[in-house]
């Protein structure tokens, strides 16, 4: 296996390299993937087509939304696939084998931090979701931040009481509806008539010009994208944490 | 983007991504590899990517090592290689 | 031959018996109905057959297009005189194989005998569907479904020696067929870009060089292995291990005939007999089978087991066939269009003759065959009579076949060929009279069986006597095969 | 310095080719199934460093618009968006003289006044494509992980040779 | 709504598969149904995008409004509507087949299991009709993250098949992803028609960036597809999954990676720079005969029925690759043709080995004993199945042979001709293997004439349940018809290949 490994690492590598000489300079301007219109377009016109100053936002929501929602997916099926593959619904036996999970000591300071903490990280969360448009960040980051605050809480306590926030079927219902809101989005421009996803269209049913309907509909995107984030970062973590009993977490 | 500080980054990248496959422990091989996220989080902040950078400081360095400490937790800290 | 008509009749006539599947199957519970079935299907295919035949005597040629299956490539039929030769002797038989097959399965109380008739059936689709194919592509697809629709029938019995016999059958249809066939069809169909019909003087002229012509002719006379040309031949004993009826109709007539009618289509309509005498090609084939003929003659002899001595005597008379038209004389190719008909008649015959031995006294080898005219006598006459006809004898329809195989040969000046039919002829009386002779003229201390008469179930006496007569009556009266493969010469050869 | 220049060129580049072989390396070679994805991992960051490096532009910043550009532009959207409330048609009559409408009167360009000069800004694209990648990567990484888990479950190893061992002994 | 018929190809399954997510975990009982009709609707949906498609040429559906290179559009030409067509009508058929195996075989993941399932045909469909070749990565990692699960929901070796998938699919995923990248640096465009639009307008044909690009995503795409040598992943992958996942896996996932292959080679690189300017098709063209060899021998040293089949899909990967890279008219006829009736023969064998384990719980071929007595229905199905791969007429199989080789003589790989042919005999070898076992029993009698012993077996006739028989009898059908209409079907096909500039780069 290790020869396999060094031949199949020395030819990618040597064809990798041999065709660093052709690129464009790091960091050149007018380098064609720089200068092409696509990216041109994407810096010049996002601001007035879709007046969200965050052109990464931007293009990540709207442009290429079709993408985005599949990103989603993405996130979504690993929640599904961790689900089908590693969790246990019957109480036979789970945690055959693997060494024994530390007994669990409540400590005063770590828990006591984390209480004070959470709050916050979850106020960060929500600004992050929505201040994207302004600000680094969106539903993907606002997401997983949320979910970590969830971790957090199982991390620090034990899973029975991230459970009582988020027990199990909360969070699958919670990254369907995630999607749900992203694909409804798209529904509703389809139903109005335009092509899927066009948020323009929705300036029909939201007190807004087209291009305001884009950016209110963005927004509601990335909302859609957070709920899914972070219900499925959290049910991952449940899963792998308690080896699909999510019965005791680490 | 300062091409000195990306050429420190970037060495350190691939002292970290070494280290990270090479120890025997994997507790420590998952810490590491949250410090080469973070490594990797920090260069592409350098170079302009905030949102990109954003995401794996959330997500590489954040909930992939946690995600990897469950699983040394639930499963076996020793590695053969 | 110019003018043709448009008639549903040949499509008819071929699927007529695949339809008759379904009451075959329907009314398996009450064996009488499903014979009835059987019976119905194969006299409407016969009097479809020979609906057609006065508009073949009158030069016309029959034609159906079903319909266009590959860019420029049809499933048509065309039914011309070689193809109603053909196709008369197959569907006539099926009927007195029926006949046959019911005695036969009948009197042995044979299992499965539904799943029996309705692939008998099929496979009668199929052979009168390689009859009547108008173009190449046709004739492979029918060629495929008979391979396929007799491996059931070849197994029928389902023990280990059945499955041997049908692998080998198997392995030797399938390969030749897929190996050989089907790459030398798609290059000519790339090579000549036309719909590959069969036409006088053949289409490939003028399309292929002389390499690739025999290349073609090598794999198109190996590929369809059905005609039993050495070395691709020994599937034929193996597939022996089937029921009489099988054996009888299938590898008497059927399956080798066409293969034999096969080689006889690309002789004719692909390859063109004037094209290969101009590349001097036919020697080639000629040789290969005289090789066949004398060789499996030879290996008659040394058999014990009588349906495998008549397996490897129909070896050697298929090759007569292949001879007989890679001549690329006029008399050679009526003399194997001729020995299609006769042939067929005579092995019959003899097949339902070993088919009754057994069926009456369970003997199957020629050694336990001593003294058994006196015990069959009808059985071992009509033995006879097939033998001659098999032979070449005067008095039985295989005479004329051979008379013009070896006016064929003398007229080109082929004497090599003259001695080797005349070679082979005496083999073949040299492996089917002591059979006769011992089965009538032993003393009464050599024969194997006591004196009294019992013949095999009346049903398989009546068709093997039917087709005894009838060889004797080929004889007098070879009319309808001679018009059929004179014209059908005269159109192929252009005279 | 000239030397550094050349190799500041395209240095990043060759390291992220550097840090993929590693990562494809323990993929295929390691045995133990968490390093694999481990290697997994590194070798996904490699390809997004790749990207990211493409979209870089000397003297271009991160891909947000400066804050008086977009307070031009919320300038108008606000005012756009009381009018819109009260009228659509005083809106667009007021304030749409040189500005381009649809036929519906919606403006077609938001904040037409603003000028944006391409090479201010580093490349967006590269950055959104990579977010969907790193995303990817994390589910691919969480998949490989429960399956390891699931292995780990059924076997008591997450050697992947032990693995193969347990199964040709028949167990 | 018409128009709108493109985006509802996976919109239906898509939108299906959160609803059951969200229902199926409170009733499981709707998973079914909804799955079923869901694919149903998308067949509908497809097959009136075909219907268009060929009247009105090239659909171009543009995604969120945005014009083409900015945003992301569908672009469906005659190959990806027929395509998706087939893929949606065998996700249709496999999902009828799973009624009684995914509660068996899955236990409580009943409603986990249809999620996913409907996850990995909006993957598959959406790879098919998309235009933009980011979004083909993410459609790709859609379904490579749906397959690892439905592969390690199987039973134990299942899941270290599955590891190795996912190691395996990764690299394949991140090699085109890179690849992306290096056509991204050169030509700044991530649109399909626009890079080659820029490929050209740039000339920058000879770049070696470009050329690492087309090695980067053809191996990537190889290993997606288990090209030879890149296959070691999927043959215990596709053996040990559960039958409801390999029906739909095996049937689907490599050929529309070869629909991937197909479209980037030709609507990416296009033609003239593939196999004009690179002189490579000779060395495919053997490693396509080497991966239909290779994989027709394996099968013929497995005893295990899925396993078997499993290699035989690397024979006929083998087969398409091989076929398009003729660089000929016709072989690419019949690589396309391929991919539709290789879908369904390879639905049809695979239905044929769930039924076979639902009825006897076994896996090798000795389950087969005795099988054309007890279910003879279920055999006529696998037949039908079985001589397709054989090549024989008039099923489907016979045709794709009947271009290929065409295309392989036409183009002189006599090569290929050969392995084709070699590989129909050992197929022969192989089915009339199962046929000898199902038919003579695994022991037949010794003697001859032991007349009786099928009799025994007469009265214990025990078909499969509908739900399994129909599906699989339907693809029976299926293979026939798209076999004796494949003029038809060329006819669409041939729509495409006239506009890839095949024939003009050809000496």
């Amino acid at each position: 296996m290790k020869s396999l490994a060094l031949i199949s690492v020395v030819i990618t590598g040597w064809l990798l390299l041999s065709a660093v000489g052709d690129f464009p300079d790091w960091g050149d301007p007018d380098s064609p993937a720089n200068s092409y219109r696509l990216s041109q377009h994407f810096v010049t016109e996002t601001f007035h087509e879709t007046a969200v100053p965050n052109m990464v936002t931007a293009v990540l929501a709207d442009y290429r939304g079709y993408d985005t929602m599949f990103e989603t997916v993405v996130i979504f099926t690993a929640g599904i696939a961790i689900i089908s593959i590693l969790r246990v619904f019957r109480t036979e036996d789970p945690g055959a084998g693997g060494p024994k999970v530390y007994e669990k000591r409540p400590d005063l300071i770590v828990d006591t931090t984390c209480r004070l903490m959470i709050p916050i990280i979850q106020l960060f969360a929500l600004y992050v979701i929505a201040h994207g448009h302004h600000s680094p960040g969106g539903g993907f980051q606002g997401g997983v931040i949320f979910g970590a605050s969830f971790i957090l809480i199982a991390l620090s306590r034990d899973m029975q009481a991230a459970h009582k926030w988020v027990p199990e079927r909360r969070v699958l219902n919670l990254a369907g509806i995630g999607i749900l809101i992203y694909a409804g989005f798209g529904l509703a421009s389809m139903f109005l008539g335009y092509n899927f996803l066009d948020y323009a269209i929705l300036h029909k049913i939201i007190p807004a010009t087209p291009i305001e309907a884009r950016y209110h509909s963005m927004l509601g995107v990335e909302i859609g994208v957070a709920f899914t984030v972070t219900a499925i970062m959290y049910s991952i973590y449940s899963n792998l944490a308690s080896k699909g009993t999510m019965k005791e977490g680490l | 983007m300062i091409w000195q500080f990306d050429l420190i980054i970037l060495v350190f990248l691939v002292i970290t991504a070494i280290i990270s496959l090479q120890v025997k422990d994997l507790l420590a091989a998952s810490m590491i590899y949250g410090v080469y996220s973070f490594l990797m989080c920090l260069l592409w902040a350098g170079m302009a990517a905030v949102d990109v950078a954003f995401t794996e400081a959330a997500v590489g360095a954040g909930v992939s090592s946690v995600f990897l400490i469950a699983t040394v937790f639930r499963t076996s800290r020793r590695s053969s290689d | 031959m110019s003018s043709s008509v448009t008639s549903f009749t040949p499509v008819l006539a071929s699927i007529v018996s695949l339809l008759a599947v379904l009451p075959i199957v329907l009314l398996g519970r009450s064996p009488n109905a499903r014979e009835g079935a059987t019976f119905v299907a194969a006299f409407i295919k016969f009097g479809l057959v020979v609906s057609m035949l006065p508009a073949i005597l009158d030069g016309k040629t029959v034609e159906y297009t079903i319909w266009e299956i590959v860019p420029n490539l049809e499933i048509a039929f065309r039914v011309d005189s070689v193809g109603m030769l053909f196709g008369l002797v197959a569907s006539f038989l099926w009927i007195i194989t029926s006949l046959y097959s019911i005695g036969y399965m009948r009197g042995l109380k044979e299992h499965s005998q539904t799943r029996f008739f309705s692939f008998f059936a099929v496979s009668l689709s199929a052979t009168i569907g390689v009859a009547f194919a108008a173009n190449l592509f046709t004739l492979y697809l029918f060629y495929e479904m008979l391979s396929l629709a007799t491996y059931p029938l070849v197994t029928h019995h389902q023990d280990k020696e059945a499955r041997t016999g049908g692998r080998t059958y198997l392995t030797y249809l399938l390969t030749t067929s897929i190996g050989f066939v089907l790459p030398a069809l798609i290059f000519v169909y790339i090579k000549t870009g036309s719909s590959m019909d069969f036409v006088s003087g053949g289409f490939l002229q003028g399309f292929v060089g002389p390499t690739e012509t025999l290349i073609l002719l090598l794999l198109f006379t190996f590929g369809f292995a059905k005609a039993g040309l050495m070395p691709f031949h020994s599937w034929l004993p193996g597939a022996m291990v089937a029921p009489t009826p099988v054996s009888a109709l299938l590898h008497a007539v059927a399956v080798v005939k066409v293969g034999v009618f096969c080689i006889i289509r690309m002789f004719t309509g692909v390859f063109g007999i004037d094209f290969l005498k101009g590349l001097d090609l036919g020697e080639v084939i000629t040789w290969i089978a005289a090789f066949t003929i004398l060789a499996s003659s030879l290996i008659a002899l040394t058999q014990d087991n009588l349906k495998r001595r008549l397996a490897f005597s129909t070896v050697g008379q298929l090759s007569y066939i292949i001879l007989g038209v890679a001549l690329l004389t006029p008399q050679g190719v009526t003399g194997s269009m001729m020995h299609i008909g006769m042939h067929a008649f005579g092995k019959i015959t003899l097949f339902f003759c070993a088919g009754a031995i057994f069926q009456a006294t369970g003997k199957k080898y020629i050694s336990e065959m001593v003294g058994i005219g006196k015990r069959m006598p009808i059985t071992m006459i009509a033995f006879f009579i097939g033998s001659m006809s098999v032979i070449g004898l005067p008095f039985a329809g295989g005479f004329w076949s051979k008379f013009y195989l070896l006016w064929g040969t003398v007229s080109d000046g082929q004497h090599a060929m003259l001695v080797v039919l005349l070679i082979s002829s005496f083999l073949n009386a040299a492996y089917f009279f002591p059979i006769c002779f011992k089965a009538f003229f032993c003393s009464k201390e050599e024969s194997l069986f006591e004196a009294r008469t019992e013949e095999a179930h009346p049903c398989s006496v009546a068709a093997l006597s039917v087709t005894a007569v009838l060889s004797v009556v080929l004889f007098v009266y070879p009319e309808p095969f001679f018009s059929l493969a004179e014209y059908a010469t005269a159109y192929y050869m252009s005279l | 310095m000239e030397f550094f220049e050349v190799i500041s060129a395209k240095f990043n580049y060759w390291i992220y080719v550097i840090i993929m072989m590693i990562g494809l390396y323990a993929m295929i070679a390691k045995n133990n199934m968490v390093k694999k994805l481990i290697g997994m991992s590194i070798f996904q960051t490699a390809i997004i460093l790749f990207y990211v490096s493409i979209g870089v532009k000397d003297g271009a910043t991160i891909p947000i618009l400066y804050h008086d550009q977009v307070h031009a532009g919320h300038h108008h959207d606000d005012h756009g968006e009381t009018a819109h409330h009260e009228s659509t048609d005083d809106h667009h009559a007021s304030t749409s003289g040189d500005h381009e409408t649809d036929k519906y009167g919606y403006p077609t360009r938001h904040a037409p006044d603003v000028v944006i000069d391409g090479n201010d800004f580093a490349n967006p694209l590269v950055h959104v494509l990579m977010l969907t990648a790193i995303v990817v990567g994390v589910a691919t990484l969480g998949v490989g992980l429960a399956i390891t888990q699931k292995l780990h479950r059924e076997f008591g190893t997450i050697e992947e040779n032990e693995i193969h061992d347990l199964i040709k002994s028949g167990k | 709504m018409i128009e709108q018929a493109p985006a509802l190809i996976l919109l239906f399954p898509f939108f299906a598969s959160i609803i059951v997510a969200l229902a199926g975990i409170r009733v499981p009982g709707v998973s079914f149904p909804l799955t079923v009709i869901s694919m149903f609707a998308s067949v509908l949906s497809s097959v009136a995008v075909l219907v268009r498609v060929m009247n009105d040429g090239v659909i171009r559906y543009k995604l969120g409004g945005w014009e083409p290179p900015m945003g992301i559009e569908f672009r469906i030409d005659a190959l990806g509507a027929l395509v998706a067509t087939a893929v949606s009508a065998v996700g249709l058929l496999a999902a009828i087949y799973s009624k009684r195996q995914v509660p068996a075989e899955t236990g409580d993941r009943v409603s986990q299991y249809y999620t996913l399932y409907l996850l990995l045909m909006t993957g598959l469909l959406g790879m098919v009709i998309t235009g933009d070749a980011f979004n083909l990565f993410v459609l790709i990692e859609v379904s490579a993250l749906t397959s690892y699960a439905l592969i390690a929901m199987g039973p134990r070796r299942a899941s270290l098949a599955a590891y190795k998938y996912v190691i395996m699919g990764t690299i394949g995923a991140s090699f085109y992803l890179l690849g992306v990248g290096y056509l991204y640096i050169k030509t700044g465009s991530l649109n399909m028609v626009d890079i080659h639009e820029q490929l050209i307008a740039r000339g920058i044909f000879d770049s070696t960036a470009i050329l690492v690009a087309f090695i980067l995503i053809t191996v990537g795409v190889w290993i997606k597809m288990a090209f030879f040598p890149l296959h070691a992943w999927l043959p215990n992958s596709y053996a040990y999954a559960p039958t409801t996942s390999s029906a739909v896996l095996g049937p689907l996932v490599t050929k529309v990676m070869i629909y991937v292959m197909i479209r980037l080679t030709f609507t990416v690189f296009g033609a003239d720079y593939t196999f004009g300017q690179l002189e490579w098709s000779e060395v495919v063209v053997w490693m396509s005969v080497a991966a239909i060899l290779v994989g027709s021998i394996s099968a013929l040293a497995q005893t295990d029925l899925r396993k078997m089949l499993a290699y035989l899909i690397i024979a006929e990967v083998g087969y398409m690759v091989g076929g398009v890279w003729l660089a000929d008219d016709i072989g690419l006829i019949g690589s396309i043709y391929h991919i539709i009736a290789d879908a369904f023969m390879t639905l049809c064998v695979f239905l044929f080995a769930g039924i076979i384990f639902a009825k006897t719980g076994k896996r090798d071929l000795n389950a087969l004993d005795g099988l054309f007595t007890k279910m003879p229905l279920t055999m006529v199905g696998f037949l039908v199945g079985a001589f397709s791969l054989i090549g024989i007429p008039p099923t489907a199989g016979f045709f794709s042979k009947w271009y290929l080789i065409q295309g392989g003589i036409a183009s002189g790989n006599w090569e290929y001709v050969i392995a084709l042919l070699v590989s129909s005999l050992i197929n022969a070898v192989l089915f009339f293997r199962i046929i000898e076992i199902a038919y003579f029993g695994a022991k037949p009698a010794e003697g001859h004439g032991d007349h009786h012993h099928a009799e025994s077996h007469d009265s214990k006739i025990s078909e499969a349940p509908l739900s399994m028989l129909f599906p699989l009898l339907a693809t029976a059908a299926l293979l026939l018809a798209i076999g004796l209409y494949n003029k038809d079907i060329v006819a669409i096909i041939a729509e495409f290949v006239s506009l890839s500039n095949l024939g003009a780069i050809l000496p």
